[in-house]
C-alpha cells in the first residue's frame, strides 16, 4: 500500500446476474489530486462509484479509505468516515429547502440527543449554529448560498448539480466522488464546475471525477483511469490515455475488419 | 418565531373557546379531536416525514390507554401510570419496528396492519385483565399532583397544553439534525444515507416517537373519558388517522392538526347525511388525495405553497 | 294456541292494539300541562358499520312505536319528536352520539344495545340527568350504579343461567360444547355458561369462539364432535349463527343445540334448510317469530314491509320502550326526575309479550321462554323466569 | 420520409433539444452521432410519441405526427428499438417477438411468416426460442430487440445505440445484419449511435448532435475524416 | 382431520380467488387493490339481487354478475387508477381503501344490512368417503379455482392478448414504444381482476351468506395470501391460499380458536421477516 493512497480498491468486483459490470478493479488515488475515471457509456462508472461508496457494495475485492477496510460498511458509515459523493441522476432532498438539504450532510457526524433538541439546551444551540455555519460554507463554495431559502426541485437544473455538490462537501469529506457532474449542463456552467472543482482541490480534498465526456476531465485532472466492459484499460497522466489505442477504440469504436 | 402573530392568534381562539360555549358536547368533542391531532402528528413523524406507511397507530394509541388504564386501575399514581404507559408503548414500536422497518410499501403496510390486529385479539380474549370485548369502566382520572380535574372544560385546557406541547415537540425535531434527516431519510433513503444519514436508525426513531405520541394521547383518552374498549383503537380508526394526516397534509405540523380537528368535527356536522355519510367521506378523501395533493396544509399555510408537487 | 298458552302460564296479556288506543284516549284528558312541544327523544344506535344489522332493528322499534303514537294524537296531545344518532361501530364515536343527543336536552334518551357503547355513554348522561333507557344485554350494564339508567331486555346473565340449567336439567345433557362469537355478546355469555355449568358439576368438552367476520366455523365444530360432545351451547348474532347451523348440517354434526335467541330469527331461518334449522333450542325473550297471535303477526308484517328487516326481540324490547314512556309521561308529565322515579316503580306493565317490573339494579324484562325450531318454524315451548324474580 | 422541424423537447425548465432539423428518406441509413447527454434518445423518444415536443413538427408519411398515439405510430410503419434493448425479462423470445406485433391485426399466419423473417435474419434466436429474455447475452438482447421492432412491419426503423455494451465482433455481426436488412428490405434506418465509427461505416447520410444541437451534417463518408468527431468525444 | 382438511382447502380455495383477482390487478400496473374484498361482496350481492330478487336461472345470474363486475372494474379503473398514475404507492393504497369505504357503505345503502345467501349452482347430496364430507358446492368451488386458474394461465401465457398484458406488466415503457395498447390492456386487466373477485364473491354467498361488510377480512386475508406468496405470482396466489385456509383451520382446531385471525399475520410477519417479498418472489426488480 502505497503511504500516500488515500482511497485504496482491490479486485473490487460487481455481478448483476450473468453480466460482470466491474472486473477486478484496482485503484490508488493519491492524497489531493483530482483523479478521472472515464469510460464510454455502460463501461462500469457509476458501478465503481455505487461499489466504492456502498451504495450497491461490491460482491469481491478490498477498498480501504485512509488505510481503513469500508467495504462491507452501511454506507452512512463510510460517509461519516469521510468518503462523500454525489449522483448523476440527481437525488436531492425535495421537502427541504437547498440550505436544509446541506444541513443534513453537515450534521451527519454531529450526535445529538433527543433530549437536548426538545430543551432547546445550549450544546444543541451549539450544534445548530455549527451546522448552520458549515452548510452556508459549503453553499458558498458552490455558489448557491443567495438561494439558500429556495425549494431544491426548483432550481435550474445546473444549480441542482452544485447543491449536489454542496450537500457532499458538507460532510467534510476526505475524498469526493462527483458522478457526471457536468451532464446536462451548458458550457457556460461547466466551465464554472471545472473551477469549483480545483477550489476543492486546492483546499486538500480529494476528488474522484467520473465523466463521460474525456474533453471536459483533461485539464483538470492529475490522473485519468478508463474503464472499458467493467476492466481498467489505462490508468496514468491524461495526455497518456489521450493518445492510447485502446482508449480511442473503446471510444470511437473499432473499424470493421473488412472495411 | 416566523409565524407568531398566527401562533398567538390561534393560541388565544384555543383558550378563548370555552369562554364562548359551556356546550360539554362541543368541549368533548373537541377534546377527541385534540387527542386525534396528537395521535396524527405522531403518525407525520413515520409516514410524513421519514415516509413509512403505518397502520399500526390506533394500535399504539389502544396500548396507551389500556396501560393506563390497567396501572391506574391497580393502584399506581397516576403520573407512574403514565410514564409506565409511554414505556410499553415504546417497547412495542420497537418489537414491532425493528424486524420490519426495512419492508417497503404494501409489504409494511400489511406487516402494521397484521401487528394492529393482533393487539387487538389479545385485548378481545385476554379478558380478566382487559376487560374482553366490554372494555374497561371505572378508570381513575388525571390526578396531576393532587389536582383532579373535573368536567369537560378542565380536561379541555390540559389537553390543549399536552398539544401545544407535542406541537413545539414536533416543530423543534423537525428543525434539528434530527428532523432534517427523516425528511432526507423519506425523499431519498440512498441520498440520506450516502449523506451520513442512518436510515434505518432514523425510520426506527420515528416510529418510536411517533408511537410514544400515540401512547400520551391514549393515556389521555383513558383518564379523561374513563371508559375504554377495543373498537375505539380498531384498524378502521388506523385508517381514519391516516386520512386525516393525508387530507391535513402530509409532513406539515398545521395540517395534521388541521386535518385531525376536520375530519373529528366534520362527521359530526355531517351527521344528517346518515349513511351516506361514509360514502361521500370515502369520495372526499379520493378527491382530496387526486386534486389537492398538499393537503389542507396547502391551503391554510401561510408560507409558499407548492402545488402540483407529489409526494 | 301457543301465545295464549304463554300468557296463561306466565300471566302475561298481550295488549291488543285496539285497547291501547281506548288507554291512550283517557290518557290524554288527564294531560299534565307541564310538557313541551313536541316531545324530545333521543336515540342512539348503530346504524353503520358491523353493527348495522342489530342497531337498525333497534331502531326500528323506536320508530315505529313513535310514528304510531304521534299518528294516534301523540302523548298527552304532544307529538314525539325522535332524534336518532349512528354510534358508528366505536364506542368513542358513540360517546360523541350521545353527548350531542345531551345537547339537544331530551327529555329521556334511548341507548344503544351495544353494551361497550352504553358503557361509554353512561357517565355523560348521568351527569345530564334524563332518563336513560336501553337494551344492551351485557349483565353488568345495570351495574354501574346510574340512577338514570334502565335496561327493558332480559341480559346475558340471565340467559347465562338458565341455558345451562335448562340443557342439564330438563334435556339431561352433561358434555356440552361450547361455541360463541367473539364480541361483547358472545364471549360474556360464554363466560357466564362457564360459570353456571360448573355449578352445576358440568365441564364442557370444549369452549370455542369465532370472530364476529368469520365465515368458516368448521374446526369449532369439529373439535367439539372430536371430544365427544352430546350437546351443543351457542352463542352469536343471526348472521353468524346461520352460518354455524349451516355447517353443522354440512359436516352431518347433529347435536342438541341451545342458544340465544338469534338461532330462532327470522334472518337466522331465513337462511337455514329445514334440516338445518330443525330441532334447536333458544331462550330468550319477546321473540316474535313464533307468535300466532294475529295483532303481533300483523305487527311483525307491518314492520318487515315498512323496513325491509324483519322484527327481533330488539325490536319488540325497543317498541315497548317508547310505550312504556309514554304512559310514564301521561302519569306524572314531563319532569325527568319524576320519570326516572315512575321508570324505577314500574310493576307489571303491560309490554307487547311480557311484563316489565323494575328491580333495585334498574333491570325491568325478567321473563324468558324456550323456544325451538319445528323445522323452519320456531315454537314457544315454554315460559321460564329468572331468579331474580 | 421522415421529417424534423425546429424541433424543442424540454423536461421541466431543462431545454434538452434546442430546435433541431433532419430528414430520413425511403431506403436511408441515417447516423444521429453524439456524446453521452447531447440528447441522441431524447430526440428518438419525441419522435415516436413517448415524449411531447415543446415546438417544432415531425411529419412521417407527410403527416404531423407531434400528438399522435403512440400505438398509432407504429401502427403506420415507424418503429423504435430502444436504448438498453428493453427486452421483457419475462417473456420468451418468441413471446418477445410477438409483443412486437401488438399494434398489427392478430394474423396468425402473417405473424408466423414474419418471425421465419427474423429468424433467418438471427438465426440465433431461433435456437433461444423457449429462453426467457433476461437469460440472453447482451448481443442476443439486441437482435431480439431489432426483431421485435421488425415484427411490426416497419418502413423506418430507429435504432437507439445498438452498439452499447456489446464486444467488437458482436456489434459487427449486428451491423452487417443492419445492412442486410436495409439492401435486402429497402428498410429505412435511422441510426442513433455513439460509436461514430461504425456508424459512420454503414451510413449514407449522419448528423452530429451536441447539447441539443446538430453541429455537423453531411454525407457519412466525409464526416469520417472530419477532425471534429474525435473532438466532439475526445477533446483536442 | 380429513374433514378439516376439506374445509380448510374450501375457505382457501376462496382467499386464493380474490388473491387470483388481486394479482390481475398488481401484475398489469403495480397497484395493491385494498378494496378487492369490497369488490368480492359486489359479486355477491348482484348476484343475488339477480339470481334471488329477480328470479333468474343461476347461470343466467352468474353471466350478469361477471358482467357487472368487468364494468364496474373499469369504472374502478376511472376512479382510482388514472388520476393517480405515478403518485406514490402509498396514495394508491390510501384511495383504494377510501374506495373500499365507498363501495360497503354504498352496499349497506342499496342492500341493507340483512345477511342474505344465494343458492349454489350445483345440487346434490354430498360426497362421503371414509367419514369425510364434500358437500356439492365444495367440490364446486374447488373445480372453479381449478378453471379459472386453468384458464388464468392460458389466458396470460398462450394468447398474444396475454402476452401483451404481462409485457405491460413487466414494462410499461417499452411496452407503449412496442405498440402495445396500454391504456386497454390496463382495461381488461381491471375488469378481469374484478370478476374473478365477483366469482368469488358468487362462490361465498352460498355457504358463507353474504352482508355489506363481508369484503373487508376476505380482502385482508387475500393480501396476507399474497404477501406470503409473494405478489405476482400466478402458483403463489394458489398455494398461498390454500395454506392459508389449511393453517387458520387447523390451528382454530388445534391451537385456539380464538387467536384464528392471528395465525394469518403471525405467519404472514414471519415469511416477510424471513423473505421480505414473499416465498415466490416479486417479478418485478428494483434498481439501486
Amino acid at each position: 500500500m502505497s503511504p500516500a493512497a488515500i482511497l485504496q480498491a482491490r479486485g473490487v468486483t460487481r455481478r448483476f446476474g450473468g453480466l460482470v459490470a466491474l472486473d477486478h478493479i484496482d485503484l490508488d488515488i493519491p492524497r489531493g489530486i483530482v483523479q478521472s475515471v472515464i469510460g464510454p457509456n455502460g463501461s462500469g462508472k457509476t458501478t465503481l462509484i455505487n461499489a466504492l461508496s456502498g451504495a450497491s457494495p461490491a460482491d469481491a475485492g478490498s477498498i480501504q479509505l485512509d488505510s481503513r477496510e469500508i467495504s462491507g460498511l452501511k454506507p452512512h458509515r463510510i460517509a461519516q468516515l469521510g468518503l462523500a459523493r454525489t449522483f448523476q441522476n440527481i437525488r436531492l432532498f425535495a421537502n427541504l429547502n437547498v440550505l436544509e438539504n446541506v444541513k443534513v450532510a453537515a450534521g451527519c457526524r454531529s450526535a445529538e440527543s433527543l433530549f437536548g433538541i426538545v430543551t432547546g439546551n445550549r450544546n444543541h444551540r451549539r450544534t445548530e449554529t455549527a451546522i448552520d455555519e458549515a452548510a452556508r460554507e459549503a453553499l458558498h463554495t458552490v455558489g448557491l448560498i443567495h438561494r439558500a431559502d429556495d425549494a431544491a426541485d426548483q432550481l435550474p437544473y445546473a444549480q441542482q448539480r452544485l447543491l449536489e455538490i454542496a450537500r457532499a462537501i458538507a460532510t467534510k469529506p476526505r475524498i469526493l466522488l462527483l458522478d457526471e457532474p457536468a451532464a446536462g449542463m451548458n458550457m457556460t456552467e461547466s466551465l464554472a464546475l471545472l473551477e469549483t472543482i480545483s477550489r476543492l482541490k486546492s483546499t486538500g480534498i480529494t476528488v474522484l471525477l467520473v465523466e463521460h465526456n474525456v474533453r471536459f476531465v483533461m485539464d483538470i485532472s492529475d490522473r485519468v483511469a478508463v474503464l472499458d466492459f467493467g476492466k481498467k484499460i489505462a490508468d496514468g497522466s491524461p495526455a497518456e490515455v489521450q493518445s492510447n489505442a485502446l482508449v480511442i477504440e473503446a471510444y470511437l469504436g473499432r473499424r470493421r475488419r473488412h472495411a | 418565531m416566523r409565524i407568531s402573530p398566527y401562533l398567538a392568534l390561534v393560541a388565544a381562539g384555543a383558550l378563548s373557546i370555552p369562554l364562548l360555549t359551556h356546550d360539554n358536547y362541543v368541549i368533548q368533542l373537541l377534546n377527541i379531536a385534540i387527542l386525534n391531532a396528537i395521535v396524527v402528528l405522531g403518525l407525520n413523524y413515520t409516514t410524513g416525514w421519514t415516509g413509512q406507511i403505518n397502520f399500526g397507530q390506533a394500535a399504539f394509541y389502544g396500548l396507551g390507554a389500556y396501560s393506563t388504564a390497567l396501572a391506574t386501575k391497580f393502584g399506581l399514581p397516576w403520573i407512574a401510570a403514565s410514564f409506565s404507559a409511554i414505556l410499553v408503548v415504546a417497547l412495542a414500536s420497537l418489537v414491532l419496528g425493528l424486524p420490519t422497518l426495512r419492508l417497503r410499501t404494501h409489504y409494511l403496510a400489511m406487516t402494521t396492519i397484521g401487528f394492529a390486529e393482533i393487539v387487538r385479539l389479545i385485548i378481545v380474549h385476554w379478558e380478566p385483565v382487559t376487560g374482553g370485548t366490554s372494555g374497561l369502566r371505572d378508570i381513575p382520572g388525571i390526578d396531576l399532583l393532587g389536582w383532579h380535574p373535573q368536567g369537560q372544560i378542565q380536561h379541555y385546557y390540559i389537553m390543549i397544553a399536552v398539544l401545544a406541547l407535542a406541537v413545539v415537540v414536533a416543530a423543534r425535531i423537525r428543525h434539528s439534525t434530527v428532523g432534517r434527516a427523516m425528511i432526507a431519510t423519506k425523499d431519498s433513503e440512498i441520498a440520506a444515507e450516502q449523506s451520513g444519514v442512518d436510515t434505518l436508525r432514523m425510520k426506527l426513531l420515528a416510529f418510536m416517537i411517533g408511537a410514544i405520541y400515540a401512547g400520551i394521547a391514549g393515556c389521555l383518552y383513558a383518564s379523561s373519558i374513563r371508559f375504554i374498549s377495543p373498537d375505539s383503537f380498531s384498524g378502521t380508526q388506523a385508517v381514519f388517522l391516516m386520512t386525516m394526516l393525508i387530507v391535513g397534509g402530509m409532513g406539515s405540523i398545521p395540517g395534521c392538526v388541521a386535518g385531525a380537528l376536520a375530519l373529528t368535527i366534520l362527521p359530526e356536522a355531517l351527521r344528517f347525511l346518515g349513511q351516506w355519510y361514509l360514502v361521500l367521506y370515502g369520495l372526499g378523501v379520493i378527491g382530496i388525495i387526486a386534486l389537492l395533493p398538499g393537503g389542507l396544509a396547502s391551503v391554510i399555510s401561510v408560507r409558499k405553497l407548492r402545488w402540483g408537487h407529489p409526494q | 294456541m301457543l301465545v295464549s298458552a304463554l300468557a296463561k302460564r306466565t300471566s302475561i296479556q298481550v295488549i291488543a292494539l285496539g285497547g291501547a288506543l281506548a288507554l291512550w284516549n283517557t290518557a290524554l284528558e288527564a294531560a299534565p300541562a307541564s310538557c313541551p312541544s313536541p316531545i324530545p327523544l333521543g336515540l342512539t344506535t348503530a346504524l353503520t358499520g358491523n353493527l348495522a344489522l342489530l342497531g337498525t332493528q333497534a331502531r326500528n322499534g323506536v320508530e315505529f312505536a313513535v310514528d304510531e303514537i304521534n299518528k294516534n294524537g301523540g302523548v298527552a296531545g304532544k307529538q314525539l319528536a325522535l332524534t336518532t344518532e349512528d354510534t358508528g361501530a366505536s364506542s368513542t364515536d358513540a360517546l360523541n352520539a350521545m353527548n350531542r343527543i345531551i345537547d339537544g336536552k331530551p327529555l329521556v334518551i334511548i341507548g344503544s344495545m351495544i353494551s361497550p357503547h352504553v358503557f361509554a355513554q353512561t357517565e355523560s348522561v348521568t351527569k345530564s340527568e334524563t332518563p336513560f333507557l336501553v337494551g344492551a344485554t351485557n349483565a353488568k350494564v345495570t351495574a354501574q350504579n346510574s340512577r338514570w339508567l334502565f335496561r327493558t331486555h332480559v341480559h346475558d346473565g340471565q340467559l347465562a343461567e338458565l341455558i345451562p340449567t335448562y340443557l342439564v336439567k330438563s334435556l339431561g345433557k352433561t358434555k356440552p360444547g361450547i361455541i360463541a362469537v367473539a364480541d361483547d355478546y358472545g364471549l360474556g355469555a360464554s363466560k357466564g355458561i362457564q360459570e353456571a355449568l360448573a355449578k352445576l358439576n358440568v365441564t364442557p368438552v370444549a369452549v370455542t369462539s369465532y370472530a364476529p367476520s368469520d365465515k368458516d366455523m368448521s374446526a369449532q365444530l369439529l373439535e367439539i364432535k372430536d371430544k365427544g360432545a352430546d350437546s351443543l351451547i351457542l352463542f352469536g348474532r343471526p348472521a353468524d349463527i346461520a352460518l354455524v347451523m349451516k355447517q353443522m348440517g354440512d359436516l352431518g354434526i347433529k347435536l342438541t343445540t341451545i342458544g340465544n335467541s338469534s338461532i330462532v330469527a327470522q334472518t337466522t331461518l331465513n337462511n337455514l334448510s329445514t334440516a338445518e334449522a330443525d330441532g334447536a333450542y333458544a331462550i330468550g325473550g319477546m321473540i316474535p317469530q313464533p307468535s300466532t297471535d294475529p295483532k303481533i303477526v300483523d305487527w311483525s308484517k307491518q314492520i318487515l314491509a315498512r323496513y325491509k328487516v324483519p322484527a327481533d326481540n330488539f325490536t319488540v324490547a325497543y317498541y315497548d320502550t317508547v310505550y312504556l314512556l309514554k304512559d310514564v309521561i301521561e302519569k306524572v308529565g314531563c319532569d325527568k326526575a319524576a320519570i326516572r322515579d315512575s321508570l324505577a316503580a314500574t310493576k307489571g306493565w303491560k309490554g307487547l309479550f311480557i311484563e316489565y317490573t323494575a328491580d333495585n339494579a334498574g333491570d325491568l324484562a325478567h321473563t324468558l321462554g324456550i323456544y325451538r325450531n319445528k323445522g323452519k318454524t320456531p315454537e314457544f315451548v315454554g315460559p321460564i323466569k329468572d331468579t331474580a324474580d | 420520409m421522415l421529417r424534423v422541424e425546429n424541433l424543442k423537447v424540454a423536461y421541466g425548465h431543462i431545454e434538452v433539444l434546442k430546435g433541431i432539423n433532419f430528414n430520413v428518406e425511403a431506403a436511408e441509413i441515417v447516423a444521429l452521432i453524439g456524446s453521452n447527454g447531447a440528447g441522441k434518445t431524447t430526440t428518438l423518444n419525441t419522435i415516436s410519441g413517448l415524449l411531447r415536443p415543446t415546438s417544432g413538427v415531425i411529419s412521417w408519411k407527410g403527416e404531423n405526427i407531434n400528438r399522435t398515439p403512440v400505438e398509432a405510430i407504429v401502427a403506420s410503419g415507424l418503429a423504435h428499438c430502444p436504448e438498453g434493448r428493453r427486452i421483457f425479462p419475462g417473456l420468451t423470445v418468441r413471446e418477445n417477438l410477438l409483443s412486437g406485433t401488438a399494434a398489427r391485426p392478430n394474423n396468425r399466419k402473417a405473424i408466423e411468416e414474419d418471425m421465419t423473417l427474423v429468424f433467418d435474419l438471427f438465426p440465433r434466436l431461433k435456437e433461444r426460442i423457449k429462453q426467457l429474455g433476461w437469460s440472453l447475452s447482451g448481443g442476443e438482447q439486441q437482435m431480439l430487440a431489432i426483431g421485435r421492432a421488425l415484427m411490426s412491419r416497419p418502413s423506418l426503423l430507429m435504432l437507439d445505440e445498438p452498439s452499447l455494451g456489446l464486444a467488437p465482433i458482436v456489434i459487427d455481426q449486428l451491423f452487417d445484419r443492419i445492412v442486410e436488412l436495409n439492401k435486402r428490405t429497402q428498410l429505412a434506418v435511422f441510426l442513433v449511435e455513439q460509436n461514430s465509427a461504425m456508424a459512420l461505416e454503414i451510413a449514407n447520410r449522419a448528423f452530429v448532435i451536441e447539447t441539443g444541437t446538430i453541429t455537423l451534417s453531411g454525407p457519412a463518408s466525409e464526416l469520417a475524416g472530419n477532425p471534429r468527431i474525435q473532438e466532439a468525444y475526445l477533446g483536442g | 382431520m380429513g374433514q378439516l382438511i376439506v374445509n380448510g382447502l374450501a375457505l382457501g380455495s376462496i382467499y386464493a380467488l380474490v388473491a387470483l383477482g388481486l394479482l390481475m390487478i398488481f401484475n398489469t400496473v403495480q397497484i395493491v387493490n385494498f378494496a378487492q374484498g369490497q369488490l368480492l361482496m359486489l359479486g355477491a350481492f348482484i348476484g343475488i339481487s339477480s339470481a334471488v330478487t329477480q328470479e333468474l336461472p343461476i347461470a343466467i345470474a352468474w353471466i350478469v354478475t361477471m358482467a357487472a363486475m368487468a364494468l364496474i372494474g373499469i369504472v374502478f379503473m376511472v376512479l382510482v387508477y388514472l388520476p393517480l398514475r405515478g403518485r406514490s404507492p402509498f396514495l394508491v393504497i390510501l384511495t383504494t381503501i377510501s374506495m373500499g369505504i365507498v363501495l360497503e357503505n354504498l352496499a349497506l345503502i342499496i342492500w341493507g344490512p340483512l345477511p342474505v345467501s344465494l343458492p349454489s349452482p350445483v345440487h346434490g347430496a354430498p360426497l362421503r368417503f371414509a367419514g369425510v364430507v364434500i358437500s356439492m358446492h365444495q367440490a364446486f368451488t374447488f373445480a372453479t379455482l381449478i378453471v379459472v386458474l386453468t384458464l388464468q394461465f392460458l389466458l396470460l401465457t398462450r394468447t398474444r392478448f396475454g402476452i401483451l398484458m404481462q409485457a405491460t406488466a413487466q414494462d410499461l415503457r417499452t411496452a407503449r414504444l412496442v405498440g402495445i395498447p396500454v391504456q386497454r390492456t390496463i382495461a381488461v386487466a381491471f375488469a378481469s381482476g374484478a370478476v374473478l373477485s365477483g366469482i368469488a364473491g358468487l362462490l361465498v354467498a352460498p355457504t358463507y351468506l353474504a352482508e355489506p361488510t363481508m369484503g373487508g377480512s376476505l380482502g385482508l386475508k387475500a393480501f396476507v395470501v399474497s404477501v406470503i406468496g409473494g405478489f405476482g405470482s400466478l402458483p403463489g396466489a394458489v398455494i398461498g391460499g390454500l395454506s392459508l385456509g389449511l393453517i387458520e383451520t387447523f390451528g382454530a382446531r388445534y391451537i385456539s380458536s380464538n387467536f384464528r385471525d392471528a395465525y394469518a399475520f403471525i405467519i404472514m410477519i414471519g415469511v416477510l421477516i424471513a423473505w421480505p417479498r414473499g416465498l415466490f418472489g416479486e417479478k418485478t426488480s428494483e434498481k439501486v
